[in-house]
């Protein structure tokens, strides 16, 4: 107990081996919970946008006009003929025609009725040998059954041919997104490439060389955020094909300004301080300062611009889409079927909330990406 | 006050050329955020001479606030000098650019004041003390890797800190990290901005220890700042003091401490702490208002806190001179027979 | 002897990272009487930093306090209300930072940054406040004082940072100033009037001070008890006297042993205590000074010591009754 | 008695009865101005500013006897107000985009070119009551092209001391309508009050009357079920089936207009008549109509719309149907395709379909785009753009398919077939046809309207036996007005009249 | 400044004489002779060159000419028309950023990761990833239609001005919130906040004397150029409000080719923004006296 110890024996700690910055901000995000689900998400959409429509009996393009805007859900009605066939079919409430289907969901067709009664404002049908009137008197429409009385529904059911439903032109609404989404993310990658190789080191250097380098930088960056887009787009659209590359070029020449504003903002104040000097006492070269020194530094506001700017560049491409530069119909972007969709809100509220929604999931992910990388590349927060 | 070169005298140790060489070097700052009218200027470096020898440690010490941590932040340019000339190894590199400047930044290292601040936040302390190496193109990554753990050894880290970052790390931590780095190259000249003040004594000396070793090695010229007098005199071969923007004296360290000729540098050697609870010593600190740098005296910069100011200290500036044997001391009456208080 | 001001029972902190819990402060106990300067030393990153901030749980969002106590006037401040902390903050209590750069504002101006403390705790006009930091700002040696006060930190030299700290440390004349390396980047002759100063307030007001420093010149000529720290523990503490005349603790030894001195022109080399200190994340079991202890034992490595002596006491086994006797530790020689 | 606020979806750049040429500003002048003769809600031409009228025997000299009526600000009518109207409008200087409307008229063409002609124009009000003029050929339709803006009469004195911004003011906005602006609210909104000086006041009910300008459909909806309007010049399509059977406000306005695209016969592989005509009958226009516009338009089968009368017949009476079908004939048009060298749509050349951008006339589009590959398996690409790039591009006819399509400026069938002789301006798909020509000059010089109506059926059967356009449906207007008000009628043309309408509550 | 105007000036103009299409291609097909007449009559015979020294000269005299597509309409006064009511809706648009982005992103800052930061954030997240022509549609089926709370168009009481603001500042409220949100948290981690702290500032001076100043360099970055955009307009938010505006007007003014009307609101455009952006490097130096004023605005 009290006999001396060797004195060359050192404490054995294992040791770890060493990591530099960019290994340990890995894998703090791969500790990162939300962040992982993201990168998931993202993946999923990217292979579901990839390989998604494969899989579907309809392309993008395939129209059924009879079945156009039906929702991706619907009340059921059930009427059985004498020989105990039952016939189901739902009221599409914003079109008053019927459509038929069958006991999962599957949707059959259109049914054809009798001559509009205008002045009573009624339809007649004749479903399963029984006379079956709509009224839409008074809404919302009904179904009246051969004695007059109005039939119940018999419960709602999905949509089990069109899972999200049909549009305008009664096209598969599921698989238009999921080319949407080719487009849609293509061009949200790009403009993120682009903020990033322009954007940031852009902004930076103007940050970091200050004076008269700045001055002339940053009064581009202004002449580049005047010069009205609609213009500019138009004559690209004119010297270029429509397409996604035209697109990209829209996008990369002018979508950067705001991303090198907000960079040579933070650089302004980063450069002052103290490890600034101590690297170029080293000897260390603009870019290295630049992207070892000062960018990390700034990466909070970066990349919270970087995920801001990718709805922005989703809509900008259906602007451009518009005004004929982009996307050519039948195909869609996420950015042309939300305006599309806003058209029909009040009467098929289904044909916007998808693409909505498939624009702020991913935006979600985005952001906690986004956050997650911010929190791996920041060593001081907790956990 | 531009003087000849040759008129510095040449300390007795070393005969080579020096190393750098600074004549009459000025840094001034504008101060004040006064939208209209003229700023104020601070003057932080204001006319200073200074020859270092190659292989010497050449220690500064002087006032809090006289401009030590500028002088050596010029010297190194991160500040452009406002005027005067700066040789090292006989190139001018006072109004060099960036780029003519790489050859010089390989040479010259610094280790700064603040610990924390000059730490990239951001980075672990592998990539902190890898990155002169990097940029330097030393080596492959791995054999950088093991270059960081031998300099972490050798200034008394452990090795599994290389994965941290400096928030992490107490300030002498930090500080020691700083040294790490400005090492790491093995430079020519390291200016060291008080690298020893926030370690503990028994690190302090380990470093000390190491510094003195790599001098020994590697033939490293060493400014030291500090404000240590003990660690100073220890380490130094010649020693300056700098007051008020001005180098006020400079002679062997030896010299210096037995033979303080400028009544600053008495009055400082006299407020030295001594470790020992037991010791007495006179309590009266030195009198007067300390001028401001952006309000330097007429004549002699001192003469407002001196205790034998004359008529002529204030009317005219003292010359850095030569009391014999390489001592130099910008005070009028300077190695002159009575010199009152001397030690 | 009056009641202490400062009563700090068991106190441990730690931090949470990626890499796991690094345990900084693994319980500190000490007492800080008024009127007294309680000095306290140790190997850099032992925990003297980690402890006053805990005083004052000041800590950054990784670190949280796992245990202990600190009472302070009768009030435990580990149990207190934020609303109550704050009124005790910079006002009862002072604290200088140890890293004066970063430790302030670099967007307010040095005034401000000291009026605001002024006003915050005293019933005071914008003038009154104004003039109460000019007046500290003479107090701390800052010339051109009134001047100076619209300066911002970066235009200040490092020392100059530090004496804005202290002045705002003194602003409100706290009870307690815990004062985390005040003077190290002051030159003798300022560090001597600020240390001055310091000495001046506790006898005028009874102000306690705990004082960090390396500097032992320091600590010996103006504290009167010291606490010496190592790997987050207190290793010895006692009156400043004994301590310098009888250090206990091998540690406590060698610390002394490392300072250069001031008579010395030989060159001779210094004598650090060699090795490096533990890593906190994975803290040893036994004493954290065993690997580098010239005495160390077994039973070092296998237990930590618990504080032996009275007064001047010491953590370390050596001290334990039944331990051999070495030379210059347990063993007064001759 | 009473207030109205009506909403238009558009402004007008100009109000000057004169110069401009759009439809927007209809409904502001309709209501503040009146020319010679005016329609009756049923359509037919009633005296206006006229009260009676002599043709020459040949049909080329017209003389108008005006009635006592007088300006908004109380100064009388004169012929010559006319006078100075049309031959301010025969001067380029003036900047009037329907100048050649007024061609007709003998020495017209010849003036505008060479302004010192002024004398040659054969327009003259010959006292202060009776205006006559003369036309180079006979005009059939020429009372209804009175009614037309650009030969409603302004006032020299008004005119002349600013030209270009008298309409910008409702002081100087003086006009001869039932009513008269009282505030331009630029972007906003036009006031109305009645006009005490028209001289059938009496007729006249309402006290005030707004145009608000409400730019996008889907809010003007809102705002007229909110109750915030009392009227809407047009609702949202996807809303027509609910406000049909919803709505009692719900008005559906036959307009003479018909949407058609033009095959471009000097480009391959529409050069072929037989290609066009499969192209044609691929076309399902009934599901169009059903599904694709979800309205009560009609599947057009011709170039004419139905409702404009001619010797008491509507045109499209017993029309033929030009080898279409409202439905699509698929089996026909595969064969003919085949016939025209591409069965089963092989080797079809690649083919671009030009449009405007117009979230409407795209799906639209798509619909037919997928119809043909559907029916024809030949893959047509869509290529939409802006307005200003669409239009130039098109008049180069260097397109293969461009949609277009064609609204009445006056209610005669030549409004729509004069666009097809050789030469004119809106013959976009440079098509020239001697035959088509011939009998489009033989219609105009008879003085038999059955005649000119044979003839014209004739020239339409030309054109369409030729596939020169892809019809696809005949336009109605959608609106709504409250059912409060009454007497309000909107006319063919696109003009809502306020003139007799009142609120009843 | 000026140069920066010029060059603004002049690429317009030549990139708008590129452009296809021109004002007087409208419904109808005009007439050769008609076309040739109006050309003659705005001076678009002339060579291109002379056009612009033409317009030039015009713009010295602060004058930006006739608008083409209205006769007797001026651009000055085209946009003093629309101004008043842009400026409006754009200045209390800005006031929302202001007002809601920055609360809301200290809101949850405080509360990091807890409830009311994950809400802000999900509104926040939805706030951008919702283009405002569907939240303004939203809005006014919901609120004006359904509600009936607020009036379907127009700007005639104070309700209608809720659903155009709410509308025209959703993104940057959001945008400003998230921004707001990072940078404090970066500063929360600063050691002069511990300093503060040990003041015994109450968290309200902490947060808004050290924490928020300290922060604001990013937000006020990107509020410079939001502040000329909302004062310049929206033109989906004015379409769908009916709001009598510049920024519809400056769109329809690209639609219809009419020149002058283009120039004339994009120098505008480009004055606002020149002079906000001229303010926030002002903003800079006071924010963060390290920055330098020479340097920030050069
Ligand atoms: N934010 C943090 N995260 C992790 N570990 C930390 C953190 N802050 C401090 N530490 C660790 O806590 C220990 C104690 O640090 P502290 O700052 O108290 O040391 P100190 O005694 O003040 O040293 P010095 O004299 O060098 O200032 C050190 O080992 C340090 O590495
Ligand atoms: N960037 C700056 N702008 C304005 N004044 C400055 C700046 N940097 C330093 N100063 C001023 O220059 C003077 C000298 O500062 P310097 O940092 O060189 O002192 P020092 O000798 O290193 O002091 P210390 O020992 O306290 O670190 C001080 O008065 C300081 O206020
Ligand atoms: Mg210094
Ligand atoms: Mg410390």
């Amino acid at each position: 107990m009290w006999e001396k110890l060797p004195q060359d024996e050192a404490v054995a700690v294992k040791s770890a081996p060493s990591l530099t910055y960019w290994q340990d901000a890995r894998r703090r995000l791969w500790a990162n919970k939300p962040a992982v689900v993201s990168i998931g998400f993202i993946i999923l959409l990217i292979l579901g946008a990839i390989f998604g429509p494969f899989f579907s009996p309809y392309s993008y393009s395939d129209q059924n006009l009879k079945l156009a805007n039906i929702p991706p859900a619907f009340d059921t009605y059930a009427v059985t003929d004498g020989e105990g066939n039952t016939t189901r079919f739902f009221l599409n409430a914003s079109n008053f025609n019927l459509y038929e289907v069958d006991a999962s969901g599957h949707v059959l067709g259109i049914m054809r009725g009798e001559r509009k009664d205008m002045l009573k404002k009624q339809q007649p049908f004749e479903i399963a040998g029984q006379a079956i009137t709509l009224d839409y008197a008074k809404l919302p429409a009904r179904i009246l059954s051969a004695d007059g009385t109005e039939l119940r529904t018999s419960g709602w059911s999905w949509n089990m041919t069109y899972l999200f439903g049909t549009d305008q032109l009664g096209r598969d609404v599921l698989v238009r997104q999921l080319f949407g989404a080719r487009i849609s993310l293509t061009v949200a990658f790009v403009a993120t490439l682009v903020n990033f190789f322009i954007g940031i080191f852009y902004g930076g250097i103007a940050g970091y060389m200050g004076g008269k380098t700045d001055a002339i930088m940053m009064r581009i960056v202004e002449i580049i955020s005047t010069v009205p887009l609609t213009l500019y787009v138009v004559l690209l659209m004119v010297v270029f094909d429509s397409g996604l590359l035209s697109i990209i070029i829209a996008i990369g020449s002018v979508f950067w300004v705001d991303m090198a504003r907000i960079v040579r903002g933070q650089i302004l104040s980063l450069k002052q301080q103290d490890y600034v000097a101590a690297a170029r006492t080293m000897g260390a070269s603009t870019p290295r300062i630049l992207t070892r020194h000062l960018l990390p530094n700034a990466i909070g506001p970066i990349i919270i611009t970087l995920t801001m700017l990718i709805p922005s560049a989703i809509f900008i491409e259906s602007f451009m889409s518009f005004i004929g530069l982009g996307v050519t119909p039948p195909l869609a972007s996420w950015g042309t079927l939300t305006s599309e969709a806003v058209e029909t809100l009040r009467a098929y509220p289904h044909q916007l909330f998808f693409p909505a929604a498939a624009i702020s999931l991913t935006m979600f992910a985005f952001n906690f990406l986004g956050d997650g990388l911010r929190d791996a590349l920041d060593p001081r927060f907790r956990k | 006050m531009s003087e000849p070169y040759s008129s510095l005298p040449t300390p007795g140790k070393v005969s080579e050329a020096p190393l750098v060489s600074v004549r009459n070097l000025h840094k001034h700052f504008t101060v004040g955020r006064n939208l209209f009218g003229p700023k104020p200027t601070l003057r932080a470096v204001d006319g200073v001479d200074l020859d270092i020898y190659p292989g010497e440690t050449l220690g500064l010490v002087g006032e809090s606030g006289c401009g030590k941590s500028t002088l050596a932040r010029t010297l190194i340019r991160l500040y452009q000098p406002t005027s005067g000339e700066m040789l090292f190894d006989g190139t001018d590199v006072a109004k060099a650019d960036e780029r003519a400047l790489v050859p010089f930044r390989r040479r010259v290292q610094m280790i700064f004041q603040d610990p924390y601040a000059s730490l990239n936040g951001r980075m672990t302390v592998r990539d902190l003390i890898a990155e002169p190496l990097e940029i330097a193109k030393i080596g492959t990554p791995e054999s950088r890797t093991e270059k960081v753990h031998e300099l972490l050894a050798r200034v008394g880290l452990h090795r599994d800190h290389a994965n941290r970052f400096a928030h992490e790390f107490s300030g002498g931590q930090r500080q020691r990290i700083g040294i790490a780095r400005a090492i790491a190259l093995e430079p020519d000249l390291v200016i060291c901005d008080e690298p020893i003040s926030a370690l503990d004594v028994s690190v302090q000396a380990q470093v000390v220890n190491m510094l003195e070793d790599l001098q020994d090695q590697l033939g490293l010229t060493y400014l030291f700042i500090t404000h240590d007098l003990s660690m100073v005199r220890h380490i130094s071969d010649r020693i300056g003091v700098m007051y008020l923007g001005k180098i006020v004296e400079l002679a062997s360290n030896t010299d210096l401490y037995r033979r303080p000729s400028h009544p600053y540098t008495q009055a400082l050697l006299a407020s030295i702490p001594v470790p020992d609870p037991t010791a007495t010593r006179p309590s009266e600190p030195m009198r007067g208002e300390i001028p401001s740098p952006m309000h330097i005296p007429t004549g002699c910069r001192f003469r407002t806190r001196c205790p034998m100011a004359t008529e002529l200290c204030a009317s005219t500036e003292p010359a850095l001179k030569d009391i014999g044997g390489g001592h130099l001391a910008a005070c009028h009456y300077a190695g002159d027979a009575v010199t009152p208080r001397a030690a | 002897m009056s009641a202490p001001v400062l009563s700090v029972r068991d106190l441990k902190t730690s931090f949470f990272s990626q890499r796991g819990e690094v345990q900084a402060v693994r319980g500190v106990s000490f007492d800080v009487h008024p009127g007294e300067i309680l000095g306290i030393v140790g190997e850099s990153g032992s925990g003297k930093s980690i402890t006053c901030m805990s005083i004052l749980r000041l800590l950054k969002s990784t670190g949280r306090i796992m245990g202990g106590s600190a009472n302070f006037d009768g009030q435990d401040l580990m149990a207190l209300d934020q609303g109550d902390l704050r009124d005790i903050r910079g006002n009862k209590i002072g604290m200088i930072f140890q890293d004066p750069m970063t430790s302030l504002n670099p967007t307010l101006s040095v005034g401000e940054q000291v009026m605001e403390t002024i006003l915050r705790h005293r019933k005071a006009t914008r003038a009154e406040a104004r003039a109460r930091a000019i007046e500290l700002f003479e107090l701390v040696r800052i010339p051109s004082a009134a001047e100076r006060l619209k300066s911002y930190p970066h235009e200040f030299s490092g020392g100059m940072r530090q004496r804005v700290m202290i002045a705002i440390a003194l602003a409100c004349d706290p009870k307690l100033l815990i004062a985390d390396e005040p003077t190290t980047a002051l030159d003798v002759t300022i560090q001597r009037q600020i240390l001055l100063l310091l000495k001046d307030l506790q006898k005028r007001l009874g102000m306690a001070v705990i004082l960090i420093t390396h500097d032992l010149g320091v600590i010996a000529e103006v504290t009167d008890r010291i606490v010496v720290m190592y790997g987050g523990l207190v290793m010895e503490t006692g009156p400043v006297h004994d301590l310098f005349a009888t250090p206990k603790h091998p540690y406590t030894q060698g610390l002394l042993a490392s300072v250069p001195d001031l008579r010395d022109d030989t060159h001779r080399r210094l004598t650090p205590i060699p090795g490096s200190p533990p890593d906190m994340a994975h803290p040893p079991e036994g004493c954290p000074f065993t690997a580098r202890c010239p005495h160390a034992m077994q039973q070092c490595q296998a237990a930590l010591p618990p504080v032996f002596g009275e007064g001047q006491g010491a953590r370390c086994w050596l001290h334990h009754p039944d331990a051999p006797k070495v030379a210059g530790v347990n063993e007064v020689a001759a | 008695a009473g207030e109205l606020t009506y909403v238009v979806n558009n402004e007008s750049a100009q109000y000057d009865p004169g110069t401009t040429s759009e439809t927007f500003a209809a409904p502001i002048i309709g209501n503040t101005f009146e020319g010679l003769v005016r329609f009756d809600a049923e359509g037919e031409i009633v005296p206006a500013l006229a009260d009676s009228w002599d043709v020459s025997e040949d049909g080329l000299t017209y003389t108008f006897h005006l009635r006592d009526a007088k300006w908004s600000d109380g100064k009388p009518v004169t012929a010559h107000d006319f006078e100075y109207a049309w031959k301010r409008v025969l001067n380029p200087a003036t900047g009037a985009k329907n100048s050649s409307m007024l061609f007709l008229i003998v020495g017209a063409e010849e003036a505008f070119n060479a302004p010192t002609e002024v004398e040659g124009i054969a327009i003259k009000a010959t006292d202060d009551k009776t205006l006559t003029f003369t036309l180079k050929q006979r005009v059939p339709y020429m009372m209804q092209l009175l009614t037309y803006t650009t030969f409603y009469p302004v006032r020299e004195d008004i005119v002349s001391a600013d030209p270009e911004g008298w309409t910008r003011n409702a002081s100087t906005f003086i006009g001869t309508g039932p009513f008269r602006v009282t505030q331009f609210n630029a972007g906003e909104s036009v006031v109305f009050e009645k006009n005490p000086e028209y001289y059938d006041a009496d007729a006249v009910q309402l006290d005030k009357l707004t145009f608000r300008l409400i730019p996008d459909p889907a809010t003007a909806l809102a705002a007229m079920e909110a109750g915030d309007v009392d009227g809407i010049e047009s609702v949202p399509s996807p809303e027509i089936p609910r406000l049909s059977v919803e709505s009692e406000a719900f008005m559906v306005v036959p307009a003479l207009g018909t949407t058609y695209a033009f095959f471009n016969p000097h480009q391959a592989p529409l050069d072929n008549v037989k290609v066009r005509e499969a192209l044609s009958m691929a076309i399902d226009r009934e599901e169009i109509v059903e599904f694709v516009l979800q309205s009560a338009d009609i599947p057009a089968l011709g170039l004419v719309p139905p409702g404009m009368m001619v010797a008491g017949e509507d045109f499209t009476a017993g029309r033929d149907t030009f080898g279409l079908a409202p439905t699509a004939e698929v089996e026909a048009a595969q064969a003919m395709l085949a016939e025209a060298g591409y069965p089963n749509g092989e080797g079809f050349p690649n083919t671009v379909f030009v449009t405007y951008s117009s979230p409407p006339i795209e799906k639209l589009l798509e619909a037919i785009q997928q119809m043909w590959k559907q029916n024809l398996n030949i893959d047509v690409k869509i290529q939409a753009t802006e307005w200003q790039v669409f239009y130039p591009e098109v008049q180069k006819v260097e397109y293969q398919i461009a949609q277009m399509g064609w609204g009445a400026d006056y209610p005669h069938p030549m409004t729509f077939l004069d666009n097809f002789v050789t030469g004119s301006p809106n013959n976009l798909a440079n098509w020239s046809n001697a035959d088509y020509d011939a009998a489009i000059e033989a219609s105009k010089a008879t003085g038999d309207e059955k005649v000119s109506l044979a003839e014209m059926r004739k020239a339409e059967s030309i054109l369409m036996n030729e596939h020169i356009i892809l019809p696809q449906y005949h336009r109605n207007s959608y609106m709504m007005m409250s059912p409060k008000v009454h007497g309000f009628w909107r006319s063919s043309l696109n003009v809502p009249y306020f003139r007799d309408a009142m609120i009843m509550e | 400044m000026l140069l920066t105007l010029w060059a603004i000036v002049t690429l317009t103009f030549f990139l708008m004489h590129a452009v296809p299409g021109g004002p007087f291609v409208s419904e109808k097909m005009l007439a050769p002779e008609i076309q040739a007449a109006l050309n003659a009559k705005y001076g678009l015979d002339q060579p291109i060159w002379a056009q612009y020294i033409t317009y030039l000269k015009g713009i010295l005299t602060l004058d930006l000419g006739p608008s083409f597509k209205y006769p007797g309409v001026s651009v000055n006064k085209m946009i003093a028309d629309g101004l008043p009511v842009t400026m409006r809706t754009g200045l209390l648009a800005v006031i929302a950023v202001v007002a809601l982005g920055v609360p809301l992103g200290i809101i949850a800052a405080l509360n990091r990761n807890k409830w009311p930061d994950t809400t802000v954030m999900l509104i926040a997240t939805i706030g951008v990833a919702i283009p405002s022509y569907v939240i303004a549609t939203v809005m006014l089926y919901v609120f004006a239609l359904r509600l009936g709370w607020v009036p379907t168009f127009g700007l005639d009481n104070w309700r209608g001005y809720i659903l155009p603001v709410f509308a025209l500042s959703g993104f940057w409220v959001s945008f400003v919130a998230r921004l707001t949100r990072s940078s404090l948290l970066e500063t929360f981690e600063q050691d002069y906040m511990t300093t503060a702290r040990a003041k015994g500032l109450r968290p309200g001076q902490v947060l808004f004397k050290h924490g928020l100043r300290n922060s604001l360099v990013p937000v006020v970055t990107v509020l410079g150029p939001v502040v000329a955009n909302l004062i310049t307009g929206s033109f989906v938010i004015e379409q769908i409000f009916a709001l009598p505006g510049i920024g519809r007007q400056f769109v329809l003014s690209i639609t219809n080719r009419d020149y002058t009307a283009i120039m004339g609101i994009t120098i505008f455009y480009a004055a606002a923004l020149m002079v906000m952006i001229l303010i926030v490097d002002l903003l800079y130096a006071v924010l963060d006296p390290r920055i330098k004023l020479s340097e920030a605005s050069a």
